[in-house]
């Protein structure tokens, strides 16, 4: 667990942050109806922080079509993100990329690939890479439980172990039991497939920041000590919004008050929020010790979501490209 | 005659099929995508719920499952969703389906239909918007249909599922909404024949699948000028109907093609080339190839609808060789 | 075990005539080199013959590049069969196949394929075909250990698994540490993966022909029964030709009398025919256990050599199919 | 210059590159095949042990790791073997490898050489003979290279492993053993050039890869009843130089085209097209197209020579253009 409050309120804060940008990119997605469906992060911030947190600059990323709570907890500009969701001239990508793409190199992200599986098979070459140019930095495959489905998941696995290669390999499983797209593997665990290879598994609650943490650190620790892969797990509820196709809040903005005013959750999503917001949660636990005031954290709010306005603003206000550069950077 | 959509037809063609034919299977959801037409799948997937398999995402071992079990003696219709999916199963497609029959020295057959949708879909980017027809037509092997009304949808899919051949059905996302009168009984359109969609006497523009919308709306535009475009709809990339095809372009003496795909080694290529060889006297001008610019689709709009051929495309390339 | 002498003399019977067969076939390759690199079966007969023993005609089988074997194993004409190798226009497939893809569906062969990972991809669609139609067949998926390394096979058993399909996994390990082509799979066993997808499994030695025949009856009818799929993996041997490039006999024509004069197996490659030929092995495990004869054994390798002689008659006589039918059978 | 076989010229440029860049690895085993020129490799695996990587049989995440690793700085030649191979790693090639420059918005460079065997082989059959050029073509954002001589072989082989984009690079087996004169000295041939590799007058045969030798051999005998056969080698297929190309179609006022894949929408079909686009008032006949007859690939000898385009077929298609 993170020693110092100041830690865990920073490790809040970039939850915070992933949790904001995901309800202005809701907004975004509501006011122009042409940047089409959305892969939403919402209810995966404790994970994404508590990973990107035991990371460095250096380690290289693969996401996928659920990106964005990545690129923001590695630092990359919301204002800039916001622009390429939008498509516009400043976005990450140039605007060619779009929600399901957003590309930051400077923030330690590779191709981000909307392909199941995709993310996987790359990262194990960004190890590959990693570990050919005498680098300490790791390879990062995130994905989610259905990608296990997919064959080129098990080769990954199965090269990243032969070869040994620094790579972790982050699952979040938000399965929810006969909803898809959802892993239809006929293992007993996820976890017995890079298991039967041979790899370094943990499962982790990923709704707790400070579990997460702890796992995902001492993941890291594995893998740049030169002992191969390693298969971490993080043990999600579906948000109810993950894959709609028309933008809506399902669970209603997020109101940090509810951590200290539960009677007041309700609806039909309640359950959710009650039990499954990782952001909740650990506002509730930096409260109950101590570690934070709830005046703190109001006011970390109030200065992500200022952020967030900001970015808002700057990637409105962003022109679209030029068409005629449409066909710009087929080749270098 | 019922006015229907072109999703209203796929679904007539299934029933039909799953009515007449115990031994046919549906794998794969959302068959009618995500826009507005997928109420119509409902009650096919309610009463034949023992027909439809739900795969995991696994389109390589889906897709040879399908091969196998056509080989069995099933009928098979396999969807893989946006056609960019189907790259996941390309060996299974081009190595087993298509070369079954064949290798075998006609022992085995190969009854699938693999369905998908092709091309710009509108913030698609650059894993999202294949148009795969010409790579798949350029091996042997596979069937491959790609019609534009709902009339022709059901009686080519009808054909298709009572043959026994491996059918690459490449279908339009913004095409189902599309509605148009379409026979009530149950009919079929053998496969191998294109259609004269509209005819004129200037200019032919070939074209299959959304394009050949465009191409109406370009013939309209080009008739406010005194241009007589005839429009010949592929529908049938696979069988080609060379005859028709050829036919037309000896008549109007001018071709533009167009292709949502890139142009590079496309189906308007192979058509420019077929009326090189087989049209060259009759041509008064060079040919025009209106195709996809040739790149990986950007996301921004703007980007991807300078990239996207369209009417106005279209229009521009007939008048640049009547020029 | 076999009860007979009889059916277990018929097992010799089948797993001579498939050694016999593939040794013709060597022969065929060096008079005609137009027919190239061959896959052959030798050391894999006790594992063929006693698995086909256990299936039905009904039953659907989709074999590999080293398919030879399981067509003469199944019953289809050893005539046809080297008429298809040489590209006769009497061969199985009319000539359009060649070794790689012989193919006789009235011996129950669907499409051979020589893709690694084909087989197993076809069979489980076999299977699935199988069980909508209400048969009581079973769909069989023969391939090597390399095959797990190939996502589509880890998919397909994934897929059986899930939809509980009626389908024999028969893996014939044939790895040889270090050389390549072998499975290069991280798993501390190959069984592992089946294993880990939930399939029954269960490792043979594939030299023994009776042991494989109990296990592959325990498989099929386990399948049979409605239980799903199931994994069987033979414990083989390379032979030393399996990769060749050049038709060569590295262990020569298989000698009977070496399974009663073993003080006269020599060579360089002795270990080999001593300890690792399923053939010569049972021709000794009959005559411990006075199954049969060394006479009765001799006659039947005279009959089953005089079968081979006429079956090479035949393909040599059988003429090249007419060029004018080169593109026939592209569609059906 | 000395007297080299096209697989020591593909070992020349491999070793300048690995010597000069600690950076370039290579995956994949037997890089030159099995028909007698494999020993060239063997020094250079022997010396380069730990930049070489033996992998798995599992193409698609094989091609993944060469592009991430690509991507990470390193310079990759990744070998498929038999091209149909390469077909299980479609998807990583198409949607990955050629999209992530464009998609980043030029942020990421893929600096990969995907090398692998196309054609007709002898004995192939319906799943080891592919020639993919014209499908990999028909995507944007791969370049395409098929040289046919030891000198091009190594020229662009170079400009390919120092350049920043995703290149396939398709051999055919039968040009390994092939010789001419290679500049010892290190050189470029820079990507996008065809290379004019006979003039004449009377007729323009464009061809790549192993067609070539067909073309130039057809040349010969064309000679000898006097008509003057121009050979153009595409050698790069993307970029394609369309200038060489054309110019020497509007000389000759005659196209015909030579493919080893199939004709529908095939290499032959694109030049054909540009022929009839930009040089249609040059052309004094039909243009002619020879390729491989549209069948999955039958096994036996007669059949594969039947269906298999070679000098003969092209002297014909010359003959009836100029008739
Ligand atoms: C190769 C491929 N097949 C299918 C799809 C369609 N698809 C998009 S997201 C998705 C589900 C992915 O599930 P999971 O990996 O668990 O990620 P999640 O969305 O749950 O975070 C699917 C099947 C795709 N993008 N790529
Ligand atoms: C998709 C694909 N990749 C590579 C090859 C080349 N290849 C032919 S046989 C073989 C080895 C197969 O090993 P295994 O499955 O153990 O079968 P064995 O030959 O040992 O019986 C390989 C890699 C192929 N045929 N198909
Ligand atoms: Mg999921
Ligand atoms: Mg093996």
């Amino acid at each position: 667990m993170l020693a110092k409050p100041s830690e865990r309120l920073a490790l809040l804060e970039r939850m915070l942050t992933m949790r904001r940008f995901e309800e202005e990119v809701l907004r975004i997605a509501k006011d122009h109806p042409y940047i089409g469906r959305q892969h939403l992060h919402i209810g995966h911030e404790a994970t994404g922080a508590a990973v990107a947190a035991a990371l460095t600059p250096e380690d290289l990323f693969h996401t996928t079509h659920r990106n964005h709570g990545y690129l923001i907890a590695r630092g990359a500009d919301p204002g800039r993100a916001m622009a390429e969701i939008m498509g516009r001239k400043d976005g990450l990508n140039g605007g060619r990329g779009g929600p399901w793409h957003l590309c930051d190199r400077m923030a330690g992200f590779q191709s981000t690939s909307a392909m199941v599986g995709g993310s996987v098979g790359l990262a194990i070459g960004a190890g590959f890479g990693l570990m050919k140019q005498g680098s300490k930095a790791i390879g990062v495959a995130h994905f989610g439980d259905g990608t296990l489905d997919e064959g080129i998941c098990f080769e990954s696995f199965n090269l990243a172990s032969i070869l040994s290669l620094p790579v972790l390999f982050l699952c979040e499983n938000n399965a929810k039991e006969g909803q898809r797209p959802s892993s239809m593997l006929a293992a007993k665990a996820l976890r017995d497939l890079p298991h039967a290879l041979q790899i370094e598994t943990n499962v982790v609650d990923g709704r707790d920041a400070d579990a997460m943490h702890d796992a995902a650190k001492g993941a890291v620790a594995h893998i740049r000590s030169g002992k191969g892969p390693f298969f971490l797990q993080a043990q999600l509820e579906r948000w109810p919004g993950s894959h709609q196709i028309k933008p809506e809040f399902p669970t209603g903005v997020t109101d940090l008050s509810l951590a200290w005013e539960e009677d007041r959750i309700e609806g039909k999503h309640a359950d959710w929020t009650r039990d499954h917001d990782g952001i909740r949660l650990y506002v509730k636990t930096l409260l109950a010790e101590n570690a934070a005031t709830r005046d703190q954290i109001l006011t970390l709010d109030k200065k992500v979501k200022q952020r967030m306005d900001d970015a808002r603003a700057f990637a409105e206000k962003s022109p679209y490209p030029d068409p005629a550069t449409a066909a710009d950077h087929v080749f270098a | 005659m019922t006015v229907k959509t072109y999703a209203e037809a796929i679904v007539d063609a299934l029933t039909i099929s799953l009515n007449e034919n115990p031994k046919f299977h549906i794998i794969g959801r959302g068959i009618l995508g995500h826009g507005g037409q997928e109420h119509h799948a409902k009650p096919l997937m309610q009463n034949f719920a023992d027909r439809f398999t739900d795969p995991p995402t696994a389109e390589g071992a889906t897709a040879s499952m399908g091969i196998g079990a056509a080989m069995s003696g099933l009928t098979m219709f396999l969807h893989f969703g946006t056609a960019s999916f189907a790259l996941e199963a390309w060996n299974q497609l081009i190595h087993e389906a298509a070369t079954a029959h064949s290798m075998s020295g006609g022992q085995i057959k190969v009854p699938i239909v693999f369905h998908m949708y092709h091309g710009l879909r509108g913030g698609g980017s650059g894993q999202h918007s294949l148009s795969p027809q010409a790579m798949v037509a350029n091996n042997p092997g596979l069937m491959v249909m790609q019609p534009t009304c709902p009339r022709d949808a059901k009686g080519m899919l009808r054909a298709a599922l009572k043959g026994s051949n491996p059918v690459v059905w490449v279908d339009h996302a913004s095409l189902l909404g599309q509605s148009g009168e379409v026979p009530d009984e149950d009919y079929e359109i053998p496969l191998g024949r294109a259609d004269v969609k509209r005819d004129g006497s200037d200019v032919t523009i070939v074209a299959s699948s959304r394009p050949v919308l465009w191409a109406l709306e370009a013939a309209d535009i080009l008739a406010k000028d005194g241009i007589s475009a005839e429009v010949v709809d592929v529908r049938s990339l696979v069988p080609l109907d060379e005859e028709t095809i050829v036919a037309s372009i000896r008549k109007t003496g001018r071709l533009v093609t167009v292709d949502e795909g890139i142009q590079m080694c496309s189906v308007g290529s192979e058509i420019a080339a077929l009326a090189s060889e087989k049209a060259q006297d009759a041509l008064k001008a060079p040919v025009g190839r209106v195709a996809r610019v040739a790149t990986p689709v950007p996301f921004s709009p703007l980007l991807e609808k300078a990239i996207t051929p369209g009417p106005d495309r279209i229009v521009a390339a007939v008048k640049r060789i009547l020029a």
